[in-house]
C-alpha cells in the first residue's frame, strides 16, 4: 500500500493525562500491522505543527477546557471525516470536569489550581489560555462520530474499533466499552 | 398448599411458572436476565428504575417485570429494539442526572450503573451531564454518603425499613431534589435510630453510600436481603 | 401558663381527635402548621413519637408537599398564582416587580422577617389571570402598581399600629 | 329592596359560581334567568327599582353574550347558581337526595351499577375509564372493608372546575358519593380535597354536617341498613397526589408517590382493600343517571361519550369562565361560540387541551370534537378539562418550556423518565430560549419527549411530554426559528441575563 491510498489518521490532545495515548501505544506489535494502513499525519507524538487538511480519522483524548482547545476541536472537526472521542475525559469530562460541581469562575479555578496548594511564590502563570466556564465532552461541542470510553480504553478497544473501521464496519460496543 | 402453575412465553420460550411471581423472576429461573438497578431480591418491588420495562403482546404499554405478576398465556418480549433504545436512555438519564466520574469513584467496577452502561453499550449521554453539589455526609465512625452518586433507587431505605427494621432513611422533597435523609435530616453521626448494621452500604448498587477504608467489592453484597428474608420466613 | 404550653395542648387535641392515627399525619401537620405556624424540627419529632412514626418518614411527608413550610415565614405573606392562565396573562411581570421593589427572592422573607414572598401552582381563579394573594386577600385581574401598592398597604399598615 | 317595599316578595340568595367569573361580581335575578354583570353596591339598586319594582330589565348591565350559555348544557353544574350551597333544603327542594332514596328502597346494588353501565359514564378525571365497569370490578372484589376516595385535588392549574362544583353544589357529590358506595359495598368514604380551596373545604364540611344530622350519613342512612360514613383528606400542594395510586399513599399519611398497577386500586388501595377512586364531577352525574335511567343520560354527548364535560375555559379569550358543554362539541365552538374569540382582537394562535400535560392544537385542528378518543388522537387530552387558548403573543417553544418546567416542578421522582428526563428536557428548552440552540436538540427533544411518555411509571410522566410532542408536531417551525435565526416572533424568549435582572 503507498502512502497516498493510506487512510490519513490524527490523534489529538486535550485536557487529559495522555493516558489514553499511552493505550495506543499499547497496541504495541499491533501497531506494526496498523501502519501498513494508516498514515499518522498530526499528533502529540510526531512533529507536525498545524493540523492538516483531509483528514480520514481523529482520535481526540481529553475535554475540552479552554479557548485554545475549543479553536483546535473546531478546526479538527472541519478537517476530519470520522471524529472520536478517545477515553472517558474525551466522552464525559471525567475528571478535567470535576472542577465543574464548584461552579466557579475560571479565575477562582486557577486559584485553586496555583495559588491556594503553594507554600512558596504563588502565582498564576500568565501563559494559560483562558479556561472555559465548564470543561466539557467533545460531542457537546462539536459532532462526534464514535465513542471509546475508558479511563483509559484498554489497547484491545482501541484497536478493535480502529481495525472495524478500517474494515468498512461499524464497531458494536455493546459489552466491550467500559467506563472508568 | 398446591401451587398454580401458568404456562407463558419468554421471548419466544415456553415456560412454566407457579402463579404469582413476577415477571424479572420467573426469566431469571428460566436464564433470562432483564436488566434492573432498582429491584433486589427479598426487598419489596419499587418499580422505579424504568430498566425492566418489558412487551406483553395484546399491550401497547410497557410493563415493568420487577413488579407485573405472569399471567397465563402472556407472551412477554424482554429485549426488542425499543427496549434496548429505551433502556440506553434510562442509563444515560441516570448517567447524566449527577456527578457520576466512574474513574475517581469508589465503586468504580464495582458499580451496578456502570456495568449496566458497559453491557447496554451506552458508549456516550446525548444530554448535558450535570454537576451536582450534594452534601456528602462522612460524620459516621465508617458509614459515608456521596449524594451526587445516588441514583435514587431507594434500595437503602427500603433494607433499613423492612430488612433491618429501623427506617432511619427515608427520602425527603420530591422530583429531582429529591434526596436521603436521616431521621430529621440528620448528620449520620447524630442519627437516633441509626444501628450501624451497614446494610445500605451493602446493597447500594452505585458508590454513594460506601464504608470509609473498606474495598467496596468486599462490602458490596447483593444476596443479604433475600437470605434474611429467606430465613425469616422459615422461621 | 405559657404560649408554648398551650400550643401544646392545641395540638394535643388534634392528634386525639385523629385518634394518633399514622395515616393522618397530613391532616396533623396541616393543623399543627396552622398552630405553630411552621414546622420545626421539635415539633416534627413530636409529632413522629406521637404518632410512632420514624422521624424520616415524617420528615419526608413535611417536605413531599409544598405546602407544609419548614422555616418561619414573614409576618406578611404575598402569593403569586404561577397557574396556566396567570402565566399566559402576563404574572411574571408582576412578581419581578414585586422582587425588585421589596428586594425579596421569590421563595424568600426579607431580612427583617416581614414580608415573605412565595408562589402557588394555582389557586383555581383563573377567570380573574393574574391573581395574587397579599396575606388571605386575593387580587384579581393584578396590575403590578395595585399589588405594589397594597403590599405597601400592608406593610405600612403595622408600623402605624405599632405606634 | 327595604327601600323600595319589596322585601317580602323577593328573597335575596347566595349560591354558588354562575361560572362568568371575567365579568364578577354577578347578580341572578329569577324567574327569567337575567344575569347581571360586574355589579357593584350602587347599581344594585338601579337593579332593584327598575328590574324588580318597575319590571323593567336594565338592559346595558345585562350579561350580554347569551351564545355563552346557549351552547352550554348543565347537567353537572345544574344547580350551580340556583340554590345556596349552605342549605341541604335547597339541595332537597331541587330532588337532591331523591335518586339515594330510590336506590336504597327500590334499587338492588347491581341494578345501580346495570344504569351506570348502561349511561356510558366514563370518569371525567381524564382517563375516561367506563365508570359502570370500575364500579362492578370493586363490587365483585372479595376483601372487605372497601372504600370509596372523592379525587377533588384539582391540581392542574388553569381548571377550577371541581372547586366550583363543591362550592356551588356540595350535596351533589356526597349523594353521588352514597350511591357508588351503596353499589359496591363500601362504608367509609374520603374526599381529598387541595388545601388551596378553603372555601370549598368550608362548603363540603358544613353540607358533610348537615347530611350527617338529616342521617343521610352514619350507621343507619335514611333509616336503612345501610351505612356510610364521610371524611375530609387535604392536600397539601402536590400535582401528583390527583394520580389514582398517589391519592392512595396520600390518604394514608405518605408521600404521594404512585406505584405501578396492577394491583388495581379495585382490587388492593387503601390498606390493600378494594377501593373505588372516582372523580367529584363523575360522582355528581350520578344522581341524574339514578333519577332518570341511564338510557335518558346517554342520549347527550356522543354514543362512546356520553354526557357533559365540565371546562375551564381561559387565557386570551373573551369570556373566560367555567363551562359545560355536551361530548363531542367542537373545539371551535367553545373558543368561539362560547369564549366569544380571541380577546383583544389579536389572532388566534393555539388552544392547550387538558392542563400542562394536555397539547397544544393549532386553528386546522379546531374541528376536532371534543371526546377522549379524538382528543387522544391529535395529541390533546381530556385531562381534568382545562382548555386555555392563545394568541399570537403566545410563544409555543416557551409554553412547551413552562408546561415542562410544571412538570419537573412537580414529578415526585420515582421513576427515572419523569424525575431525570424530564429535567433534561426543561434543560434543552432553556438553551434554546437563551439562543444556545442546535438543530439537532429537537432530535433530542422528540427522541426523549416520546421515551418519557412510553417509560414514566404514572399518567403525570406519560402524559408530561404532550405539550412538547404536540408543539413540535404542530409548531416545528418555531422551534427552527428560535434555533436558526434566534428570533422569537412572540418576544417572549432570549432575554439576555441583564435584560431578565433589570425586568
Amino acid at each position: 500500500m503507498t502512502e497516498s491510498t493510506k487512510v490519513r489518521v490524527a490523534t489529538i490532545w486535550l485536557s487529559g493525562c495522555s493516558g489514553c495515548h499511552m493505550s495506543f501505544l499499547d497496541q504495541d506489535e499491533r501497531l506494526i500491522d496498523l501502519a501498513k494502513k494508516i498514515e499518522l499525519v498530526y499528533s502529540p507524538i510526531i512533529d507536525v505543527k498545524d493540523f492538516p487538511e483531509n483528514v480520514n480519522v481523529t482520535l481526540i483524548e481529553g475535554a475540552v477546557a479552554n479557548e485554545e482547545q475549543l479553536q483546535m476541536l473546531k478546526k479538527a472537526r472541519e478537517r476530519t471525516k470520522v471524529l472520536i472521542s478517545l477515553g472517558d475525559c474525551a466522552v464525559t469530562g471525567n475528571v478535567t470536569a470535576l472542577r465543574n460541581s464548584w461552579h466557579h469562575s475560571d479565575q477562582a479555578v486557577l486559584e485553586r489550581a496555583y495559588k491556594e496548594p503553594s507554600d512558596l511564590n504563588a502565582a498564576i502563570p500568565t501563559a494559560v489560555p483562558k479556561l472555559l466556564i465548564h470543561a466539557r465532552p467533545l460531542h457537546e461541542v462539536v459532532k462526534v462520530d464514535y465513542y471509546i470510553p475508558g479511563c483509559p480504553p484498554s489497547a484491545d478497544l482501541i484497536n478493535y474499533v480502529l481495525t472495524e473501521l478500517l474494515a468498512g464496519r461499524t464497531p458494536i460496543m455493546e459489552g466491550r466499552s467500559k467506563y472508568g | 398448599m398446591s401451587v398454580n402453575l401458568l404456562k407463558l412465553k419468554i421471548d419466544g420460550v415456553e415456560v412454566s411458572v407457579p402463579e404469582g411471581t413476577m415477571i424479572l423472576k420467573a426469566a431469571k429461573d428460566n436464564g433470562i436476565i432483564i436488566p434492573t438497578l432498582c429491584n433486589l431480591e427479598g426487598l419489596a418491588p419499587y418499580g422505579g428504575c424504568r430498566l425492566c420495562l418489558v412487551e406483553i403482546s395484546g399491550s401497547p404499554k410497557l410493563f415493568p417485570a420487577c413488579i407485573t405478576p405472569v399471567g397465563p398465556n402472556m407472551e412477554i418480549t424482554t429485549n426488542s429494539d425499543r427496549l434496548k433504545e429505551y433502556r440506553k436512555m434510562v442509563v444515560q438519564m441516570l448517567l447524566a442526572e449527577r456527578t457520576h466520574i466512574c474513574s475517581v469513584c469508589v465503586a468504580n467496577d464495582h458499580c451496578e450503573l456502570q456495568a449496566m452502561a458497559n453491557q447496554l453499550g451506552v458508549d456516550h449521554v446525548m444530554f448535558e451531564r450535570k454537576f451536582t453539589q450534594e452534601p456528602i455526609d462522612s460524620t459516621h465512625d465508617f458509614l459515608v454518603i456521596d449524594r451526587n452518586r445516588c441514583i435514587l433507587c431507594t434500595r437503602c431505605i427500603r433494607i433499613c425499613d423492612q430488612i433491618e427494621g429501623v427506617h432511619t432513611l427515608d427520602l425527603k422533597l420530591r422530583g429531582k431534589d429529591s434526596e436521603v435523609i436521616m431521621d430529621l435530616d440528620e448528620h449520620w453521626a447524630n442519627s437516633c435510630s441509626c444501628t450501624s448494621c451497614r446494610k445500605c452500604a451493602k446493597v447500594c448498587p452505585v458508590g454513594a453510600i460506601y464504608i470509609e477504608g473498606e474495598p467496596i467489592g468486599h462490602t458490596k453484597n447483593k444476596e443479604i436481603a433475600a437470605f434474611i428474608r429467606d430465613r425469616r420466613n422459615r422461621r | 401558663m405559657s404560649k408554648e404550653d398551650k400550643r401544646r395542648i392545641m395540638l394535643e387535641k388534634v392528634l386525639k381527635e385523629h385518634n394518633y392515627q399514622e395515616s393522618a399525619l397530613l391532616e396533623i401537620l396541616h393543623r399543627a402548621q396552622e398552630i405553630y405556624g411552621y414546622l420545626d424540627k421539635d415539633l416534627l419529632m413530636d409529632i413522629s413519637g406521637s404518632l410512632n412514626i420514624p422521624p424520616s418518614h415524617v420528615f419526608g411527608v413535611a417536605t413531599f408537599y409544598s405546602f407544609f413550610k419548614l422555616r418561619k415565614p414573614g409576618e406578611h405573606v404575598v402569593t403569586g398564582c404561577l397557574g396556566t392562565a396567570c402565566y399566559v396573562k402576563g404574572v411574571e411581570k408582576i412578581m419581578e416587580a414585586v422582587e425588585q421593589e421589596f428586594n425579596v427572592k421569590r421563595g424568600h422573607s426579607t431580612p427583617d422577617g416581614r414580608l415573605s414572598l412565595l408562589v402557588t401552582r394555582c389557586i383555581g381563579a383563573c377567570a380573574m389571570a393574574p391573581t395574587i394573594v397579599v396575606d388571605d386577600e386575593v387580587i384579581g385581574k393584578a396590575t403590578k402598581e395595585i399589588v405594589i401598592q397594597k403590599i405597601k398597604d400592608v406593610l405600612g399598615g403595622d408600623k402605624a399600629e405599632n405606634r | 329592596m327595604k327601600e323600595f317595599g319589596v322585601d317580602r316578595e323577593c328573597k335575596v340568595a347566595r349560591t354558588g359560581c354562575i361560572g362568568t367569573c371575567s365579568v364578577g361580581p354577578a347578580v341572578l335575578i329569577e324567574p327569567g334567568d337575567y344575569l347581571y354583570q360586574s355589579v357593584t353596591p350602587e347599581k344594585v339598586r338601579d337593579i332593584v327599582r327598575d328590574h324588580i319594582v318597575l319590571g323593567l330589565p336594565v338592559k346595558d348591565m345585562l350579561y350580554s353574550n347569551r351564545e355563552y350559555f346557549k351552547k352550554q348544557h348543565r347537567l353537572v353544574l345544574r344547580n350551580a347558581g340556583k340554590i345556596d350551597p349552605l342549605r341541604i333544603e335547597d339541595y332537597i327542594a331541587m330532588g337532591g337526595y331523591s335518586a339515594l332514596e330510590k336506590c336504597l328502597a327500590t334499587m338492588t346494588p347491581q341494578g345501580v351499577i346495570y344504569e351506570v353501565r348502561t349511561s356510558g359514564l366514563r370518569g371525567r378525571g381524564g382517563a375516561g375509564f367506563p365508570t359502570g365497569q370500575k364500579w362492578s370490578l370493586v363490587a365483585r372484589a372479595q376483601s372487605s372493608p372497601k372504600y370509596i376516595v372523592a379525587n377533588l385535588d384539582e391540581g392542574d392549574p388553569g381548571v377550577f372546575a371541581n372547586r366550583t362544583l363543591a362550592e356551588a353544589d356540595p350535596h351533589a357529590i356526597i349523594e353521588g358519593m352514597l350511591i357508588a358506595a351503596y353499589a359496591i359495598g363500601a362504608q367509609k368514604g374520603y374526599i381529598y380535597i387541595r388545601s388551596e380551596y378553603p372555601l370549598a373545604i368550608q362548603t363540603l364540611q358544613k353540607a358533610i354536617a348537615q347530611a350527617k344530622s338529616m342521617g343521610l350519613l352514619g350507621n343507619s342512612v335514611l333509616e336503612t341498613p345501610f351505612a356510610f360514613d364521610l371524611e375530609l383528606r387535604f392536600g397539601a400542594g402536590a400535582f401528583v397526589a390527583g394520580e389514582e395510586t398517589a391519592i392512595l399513599a396520600s390518604v394514608e399519611g405518605r408521600r404521594a408517590m404512585p406505584r405501578p398497577r396492577p394491583p388495581y386500586p379495585a382490587n388492593s388501595g387503601l390498606w390493600q382493600k378494594p377501593t373505588l377512586i372516582q372523580n367529584v364531577e363523575t360522582l355528581a352525574n350520578i344522581p341524574l343517571i339514578i333519577q332518570n335511567g341511564g338510557a335518558w343520560f346517554a342520549k347527550t354527548g356522543t354514543p362512546k361519550c356520553t354526557g357533559t364535560k365540565c371546562f375551564s375555559l381561559t387565557g386570551k379569550v373573551n369570556n373566560p369562565g367555567l363551562i359545560e358543554v355536551p361530548m363531542g362539541i367542537t373545539l371551535r365552538e367553545v373558543v368561539f361560540d362560547i369564549g366569544g374569540g380571541v380577546a383583544d382582537g389579536k389572532k388566534f394562535k393555539a388552544v392547550l387541551v387538558g392542563g400542562p400535560s394536555g397539547g397544544c392544537l393549532p386553528e386546522t385542528l379546531l374541528e376536532s370534537p371534543i371526546d377522549y378518543d379524538s382528543l387522544t388522537k391529535v395529541g390533546a387530552i381530556m385531562g381534568s378539562g382545562g382548555i386555555v387558548v392563545l394568541d399570537e403573543d403566545s410563544c409555543m417553544v416557551d409554553t412547551a418550556r413552562f408546561f415542562t418546567e410544571f412538570c419537573v416542578d412537580e414529578s415526585c421522582g420515582k421513576c427515572t423518565p419523569c424525575r431525570a428526563g424530564l429535567a433534561r428536557v426543561k434543560e434543552i428548552f432553556d438553551k434554546i430560549t437563551h439562543g444556545q440552540g442546535e438543530m439537532s436538540d429537537i432530535g433530542t427533544l422528540e427522541k426523549s419527549s416520546v421515551f418519557i411518555r412510553d417509560a414514566s411509571l404514572c399518567g403525570l410522566g406519560q402524559t408530561a411530554p404532550n405539550p412538547v410532542i404536540t408543539t413540535l408536531r404542530y409548531f416545528k417551525d418555531e422551534y427552527i426559528k428560535h434555533i436558526v435565526e434566534k428570533e422569537c416572533e412572540a418576544g417572549k424568549c432570549f432575554k439576555t441575563r441583564d435584560e431578565e435582572e433589570e425586568a
